[in-house]
């Protein structure tokens, strides 16, 4: 009840901007390319503070757990669906707040198996996205908790946001 | 019940007039804010407009409510419960159509989850435009209601 | 027993349903679903040139709709790479802050009707008016603005609109004081806040929580601040935090933000320099991404637009602050009674347009 | 003069009209008219008979007083609530009398409306839940005085000083709500209602509590139970002087018995959509609202006429408008804190009732038996 | 045959009446209502007896308490008419 | 001013925010007014920019429907009609029963014929009276009244009936803007302005001996319109484009070497081959959806 009182001020607080021990974005691709050799490609500084990757949709998980663990990436910001020629890109925003840091990690996945594994034990955030995507993409998410459609009535039938998509019932 | 006894049909030969003035001058929108014109909706009744001058007063309940105000996009998943909520309503009612959403889909009346048009699946008697339509169109509107109401020359034996 | 509230339901502001399971008055479960306005907007994007969207993305938000057509413009002068005039981004940065505080003071009128403070709804009201005339002289629209364009702002300040805009921060600051009094004075709205709705910082980080509710938990995070966009580097303001992680806070949090918003209106006042408003955009994206990221009054809302060389986006996606938030919702609701979930889900700040699209 | 003098002048006029207007025609008629008109005279100027007369005119002037009230209540209620929110409130109806016919418009539309009864709903409960809410309220106004003279009593006898134990009646039929209030909320099978009704029953029972302590200790003081008496007994001095403590509590409670705005938790809009009143339409809706309302008023008038002398004031106003003012003024300041406070949780408020309230109750109970073992009253 | 004894008769039928529909009635909120009912007419005919203090603290204490804690009681323990029709 | 917050004391029970509505009771009494705006008899004064019921001035209006084509509602259309004075037009009507209220029609039009009103008492009973038709929006005074917020500018607008490729306006200009551009094919050339550069000195029109330059005030557009590309392989001279152009910026001009070879050797009539000057274009696309045989291309605007 004591802090009832107290009046609210940024001062005594822990500030999430970062510190000494900033990484910077050469750090986050030396880390990523020795962790996951095989499956990370194509890095790119987009400009100050955010970086792109392409990943291969089997180290997904891996690569997420390893993002939120080692390397300070604590907030998935948007999960989005891209649907392309032959395949789907799903791009995921990871956020770190430490390093100020946001990396655009793309996974593809082709169009006759649209599934990736789910990251919200990774991030809790990432249910409902995922939940999203799945609603009006159609990309299945292993492992999800509860993959449901979430906007559209439960008895939809198609995913609204793919191109061949032309109006529904 | 009242309406088919003789004594109703008596007093509503008498009282038609009143039935009438009354009527059109209490009248009850639901509380029921769907997108944009919900926020304009509000302001009509806070201090700057102040919808309350003509007797409009806000009820949560669809039960105590003379007017059904529809102000956004209905979509396929709403539209049983809006027509639900129509039915509930006890007679006379009406309908008002508020903003471009409402009246035909607005700004997604191509979209594939939005029904163009609220007068799809229930009768509208007044239907206001404007993206969102301001508070005081929605007085005005109001006040067309009530020129509405007063030309039915309806008393007691109220309803369409 | 479980309990439907929504989708006609005074405590919702919008159209959603909260399915709560009660044991008594205490909430045992709970479930939000959302989706009774989605209205396709990204479909619906995708057969819109670029400037046609504007007025689409003004509707994503009615609590704030100009800082989503703002994010839309920032995404894609991201994406064609359109420089913007100075004097358009110090515009663009009074205008959002004037739209920050109109959508705080909705917020405090739907969380007062919440709590069941009548009084605080029509003051807070009739306050906003202020912005609302203010935003209207500039735009000429009392909701939807329409007013970012790519590539600057579709008008120049009006007339007298310094002088306006300086009066009403004074006023709203004398009025912030007046609801302070009426809000922290009554021993009833305490009891009702403190110690309601607590969420822990930890699981705010996780369940991707931002804006006020995350500022609310103590963590420093404001993104004008962390990834400056526009001129906010050039702004000095202090974003708003509080410790305890109840509905207080958050109720502590956006009242300390609409103080900073009237620091910020002040400053991007003094500091509008002279010049072009606007530049022409050009009508063709090319082939590639743009992404952009700003602090909403809800929190982070973000765009990505995947461009392929004609006028109009090939992909749109947008992320609502909302949407991630209310996935949060049951942690801070189970163990408190039926009367609070008003309190905590009016806490939130919801905003159907953009959770739903 | 009180009713039944009134009642037993009319009567006995009439009488006499009607047996001038026989003896006048008696020439032209058979003889067994006059006696039929001397037996129905007889009966009609009867004691007995002019004392059901002036129990129905009481009971159509009760009715009378309290839907004019009513409509000043709601009223004020609206004109004072819309200064203090910085709107004019109702406005158009009625332009000359400040909008003062716009309850009448709502009232009467009310009236006509539609009336549903939910297809799931238990008709019974749901048709006597208002009965007897609105009749067990129009009882508890029956005993309420409104000045020396203009008071109800039910015996004939004209030195009578009203019904013996008025008060006591007056809040024994106030008790009977939760009652009404549970079987409406049970009855119209929504959860809303029903959770609003076990609310609104659960607070008023506890909250009854405290309220009969605070009025046991103005009974002590004034020795009776009759309303006649404690007015009477407060003639030199206010009982809300000495007894502060109880004049807040009864008040506090009050606001809580007739769910108004900090206690209004059983029609708590914003969680249970209208509470107990959801299912209910029409003129059943508009019954359950003037009651409310009603309460308000009956409430105003017990704290006056426990608390704050009852109809004594200066002489240059009479009794019953000194009593409507006072009613009025404590009314207003219930709206008053209804409009600036927002709505408490459903455990505080049972905290409040028993934690709080219940030992003002009692402290204010020993206040008043140490004020009449001193020998002040 | 006073009217006094037609009252009496009215109330004693009506106590009787409603104190068979406490036992008989199937819903067992009517039975609460018939009980309610009951007390009413038992504190009416105090009145008669011209105990009138006895009636009103019948009506206060009975009506306005028992019933209710009564009525607490069943809705409180019956979780079935809560837990049914799920909407 | 932050700084000087009050801390957050509840000690005050209740008595705080009853003091301060009753302040403000005290202080509405006093005022004797309330904030209301009784609205049906005191309007509240709108911004002259606030986005209303439209109104369209019928002799600016060049029907280039423009508005139509940004609209992003397809709220409007182009409605054919014979006017006494004007002869037969096409103006653009508006569904209000659609329109977003946007500002994009108003901003786009090319001769600030189109314009917001401050109306908006709309509410009508049927959803057909929503629909304003041209007849319905007419008001040929508005757009003489208001001040328009988008700048003019007076730039030199070439007539190509007039131009004899003389070539003086080329060295009269000052800030060098004004290339001679070769028509292909045609043998001749055009100037052609860089209207970013032009001042607006005037000095080429009064250079002009054929007075096919001309100064005209211009509005300012801020869109990027559409621009028409001209393939001339497929053109047939049928003119059709000229004569749909609002802006008359297209020309047909007689091109050497097209001419059919009659039966006596003689050569006959060249044929015409259309020009666009570009500077006049308003991006409205009436050429592309005239040409039927495939000439124009208009990335972006519909067929």
């Amino acid at each position: 009840m004591e802090e009832r009182g107290k009046r609210s001020s940024a001062e005594g607080m822990e500030s999430a901007v970062g510190g000494a021990d900033d990484v910077s974005e050469e750090k986050v691709f030396r880390a990523l390319l020795d962790s996951f050799p095989a499956t990370v490609t194509d890095f790119k500084k987009l400009r100050a503070g955010v970086l792109r990757a392409r990943i291969d949709r089997r180290d997904l998980h891996g690569a997420c757990v390893f993002l939120r663990d080692s390397l300070g990436f604590e907030h998935i910001s948007m999960i989005s669906a891209v649907e392309y020629e032959g395949r789907f890109e799903v791009v995921y925003h990871v956020a770190s707040w430490k390093h100020r840091l946001l990396l655009e990690l793309i996974t593809t996945t082709p169009k006759d198996d649209p599934s990736v594994d789910s990251v919200s034990s990774v991030w809790g955030g990432a249910n409902w996205q995922e939940r999203e995507a799945y609603d009006l993409m159609g990309i299945r998410f292993n492992n999800h908790p509860k993959l449901e459609r979430i906007l559209l009535p439960k008895d939809y039938l198609y995913h609204p946001l793919r191109k061949d998509f032309k109006g529904g019932d | 019940m009242l309406k088919r006894s003789p004594v109703g049909s008596g007093l509503d030969w008498l009282l038609k007039d009143f039935f009438n003035w009354a009527t059109r001058n209490s009248i009850y929108p639901l509380h029921f804010g769907i997108m944009c014109c919900a926020l304009e909706m509000a302001v009509a009744s806070a201090p700057r407009f102040d919808a309350q001058r003509f007797g409009v007063i806000y009820r949560s309940t669809p039960r105590q409510c003379d007017v059904l105000l529809v102000n956004g996009p209905v979509s396929k998943k709403l539209k049983p419960d809006l027509r639900r909520l129509y039915d509930q309503m006890p007679e006379p009612k009406w309908v008002i159509a508020m903003g471009e959403c409402a009246i035909s889909g607005g700004p997604f009346w191509q979209s594939y989850s939005i029904v163009p048009g609220v007068n799809q699946f229930i009768p509208v008697d007044i239907y206001i435009p404007g993206c969102p339509a301001r508070p005081e169109a929605l007085i005005d509107g109001f006040i067309k209601l009530q020129n509405l109401i007063k030309e039915n020359k309806k008393g007691l034996l109220t309803g369409k | 027993m479980w309990i439907n509230m929504g989708p006609q339901h005074p405590m919702t502001h919008g159209l959603w349903n909260l399915r709560v399971k009660v044991d008594g008055e205490t909430i045992v479960d709970a479930q939000p679903e959302v989706g009774y306005l989605h209205r396709g907007i990204e479909k619906i994007c995708e057969g819109r040139t670029y400037t046609q969207i504007i007025p689409i993305t003004d509707r994503l938000c009615y609590g704030s709709s100009l800082t989503w057509s703002h994010l839309y413009c920032l995404t894609a002068e991201d994406l064609m790479g359109v420089e913007v005039p100075e004097r358009a981004e110090y515009i663009r940065v009074a205008a959002i802050e004037m739209q920050r505080i109109a959508s705080h003071l909705m917020w405090l009128a739907a969380y007062a009707t919440d709590l069941g403070l009548m009084l605080g709804f029509l003051h807070a009201m009739r306050d906003r008016e202020v912005f609302i005339d203010l935003l209207q002289a500039l735009s000429g629209s009392r909701l939807t603005y329409n007013y970012p364009r790519i590539g600057g702002v579709a008008h120049d300040i009006p007339p007298n609109f310094e002088r306006d805009s300086l009066r009403a921060c004074a006023y709203i600051e004398n009025r912030l004081r007046e609801y302070e009094d009426l809000y922290e004075g009554s021993r009833v709205f305490m009891m009702r806040n403190v110690g309601v709705g607590l969420l822990k910082k930890e699981d705010a980080i996780n369940l991707g929580v931002t804006g006020p509710p995350l500022r609310a938990c103590g963590v420093n995070y404001d993104l004008r601040k962390e990834m400056p966009y526009s001129v906010y580097p050039e702004i000095d303001f202090q974003p708003a935090v509080h410790p305890a992680g109840d509905c207080y806070a958050r109720y502590r949090v956006r009242m300390d933000e609409m103080y900073e918003s009237c620091k910020i209106i002040r400053q991007a006042i003094q500091k509008m320099p002279k010049g072009k408003w606007r530049v022409v955009a050009p009508r063709n994206a090319p082939v590639g991404t743009g992404m952009g990221r700003v602090e909403d009054p809800r929190g982070e809302g973000m765009m990505y637009i995947v461009g392929d060389g004609t006028d109009k986006p090939y992909r749109m996606k947008v992320r609502s602050p909302i949407f991630v938030t209310v996935s949060a919702a049951p942690r801070m609701l189970i163990g408190y009674k039926v009367a609070d979930v008003v309190a905590i889900m009016g806490g939130l700040d919801m905003c159907i347009g953009e959770t739903d699209r | 003069m009180n009713l039944f003098d009134f009642c037993y002048g009319i009567i006995h006029w009439l009488v006499d009209l009607i047996n001038n207007i026989w003896y006048w025609l008696g020439d032209f008629l058979p003889w067994w008219f006059g006696d039929f008109f001397t037996a129905v005279g007889d009966f009609a100027a009867s004691h007995g008979h002019i004392a059901v007369m002036a129990i129905l005119l009481e009971v159509i002037i009760i009715i009378a007083i309290a839907l004019i009230n009513v409509l000043n209540f709601i009223w004020l209620d609206r004109k004072f609530m819309g200064r203090m929110f910085d709107f004019y409130g109702p406005y158009y109806v009625g332009y000359k009398i400040g909008g003062w016919l716009q309850n009448l418009a709502d009232g009467i539309k009310l009236f006509v409306k539609e009336i549903i009864t939910p297809a799931k709903a238990d008709k019974v409960g749901f048709l006597l839940g208002p009965v007897i809410y609105v009749g067990s309220s129009f009882l508890a106004l029956a005993t309420i005085p409104l000045g020396r003279q203009f008071y109800v009593g039910t015996n004939t006898d004209l030195a009578s000083t009203g019904v013996g134990a008025s008060a006591l009646i007056a809040f024994a039929f106030f008790a009977i709500a939760p009652f009404s209030i549970l079987i409406a909320g049970w009855s119209s099978n929504n959860k809303y209602t029903l959770i609003g009704g076990m609310r609104s029953a659960a607070q008023m029972m506890s909250y009854e509590i405290p309220m009969l302590l605070t009025v046991a200790s103005v009974f002590l003081l004034a020795g009776s139970f009759g309303f006649m008496d404690i007015v009477a007994a407060q003639h030199d001095i206010w009982f809300g002087i000495p007894l502060f403590i109880g004049l807040v509590t009864f008040i506090v409670c009050l606001a809580a018995e007739v769910e108004i705005q900090p206690f209004d938790l059983p029609e708590a809009e914003a969680e249970l959509v209208e509470g107990w009143t959801t299912e209910y339409c029409g003129m059943r809706f508009g019954l359950f609202m003037m009651t409310g309302y009603l309460r308000g008023y009956i409430g105003g008038a017990l704290a006056t006429a426990l608390f704050l002398g009852g109809w004594h004031g200066p002489a240059f106003l009479p009794d019953p408008i000194w009593f409507l003012i006072k009613a009025y003024t404590v009314f207003v300041l219930i709206e008053w804190a209804r409009w600036s406070l927002p709505r408490v949780r459903v455990d505080q408020i049972l905290d409040i009732g028993w934690k709080r309230l219940l030992p003002l109750a009692i402290l204010n109970l020993m206040i008043a038996v140490a004020v009449k073992s001193m020998g002040w009253f | 045959m006073t009217w006094e004894l037609f009252v009496f008769l009215f109330l004693a039928a009506s106590g009787l009446i409603s104190a068979l529909l406490v036992v008989r009635a199937r819903e067992i909120v009517h039975s609460v209502i018939a009980l309610a009912t009951c007390f009413i007419a038992v504190a009416c005919m105090f009145v008669m007896l011209s105990a009138e203090f006895v009636a009103i603290v019948q009506i206060l204490v009975y009506v306005g308490a028992v019933v209710v804690v009564i009525l607490f009681g069943i809705m409180l323990t019956r979780r079935g008419i809560m837990e049914s029709e799920k909407r | 001013m932050a700084d000087k917050k009050r801390l957050p004391k509840s000690e005050g029970l209740i008595i705080r925010p009853m003091l301060r509505s009753g302040t403000q009771f005290v202080r509405s009494f006093i005022k004797g007014k309330p904030n209301t705006i009784l609205y049906p008899y005191h309007i509240l004064d709108l911004p002259p920019t606030y986005r209303g019921k439209h109104t369209l001035d019928f002799k600016r209006c060049i029907g280039c429907g423009n508005c139509v084509q940004i609209c992003p509602n397809d709220c409007m259309w182009m409605e054919k009609l014979e006017d006494p004075e004007l002869g037969k037009i096409e103006r653009p009507g508006v569904d209000m029963g659609r329109c977003l209220f946007c500002g994009f029609c108003v901003e786009v039009c090319p001769t600030a014929a189109l314009h917001h009103t401050v109306e908006f008492e709309l509410a009508d009973y049927q959803r057909e009276d929503l629909r304003y038709g041209p007849r319905e929006l007419r008001d040929d005074t508005y757009a003489d009244g208001i001040v328009e917020e988008r700048q003019k500018r007076r730039l030199p607008v070439l007539d190509m009936s007039k131009c004899t490729s003389c070539e003086k306006c080329t060295g009269e200009c000052p800030e060098t803007c004004i290339v001679m551009m070769p028509i292909e094919k045609v043998g001749r050339s055009r100037p052609e302005i860089d209207l970013a550069k032009c001042t607006g000195c005037e000095k080429c029109a009064i250079v002009c001996p054929e007075k096919a330059l001309e100064m005209k005030d211009v509005y300012e557009l801020y869109f990027e319109m559409p621009e028409p590309k001209f393939l001339l392989s497929n053109c047939t001279g049928c003119g059709a484009c000229s004569r749909a152009c609002p802006a008359d910026a297209i020309y047909m001009m007689e091109m050497p070497g097209t001419e059919k070879v009659l039966k006596d050797g003689k050569k006959g009539k060249p044929k015409k081959r259309a020009v666009f000057i570009l500077e006049k274009c308003v991006g409205c696309g009436k050429c592309f959806r005239a040409c039927k045989f495939a000439a124009i291309e208009m990335p972006g605007v519909k067929k």
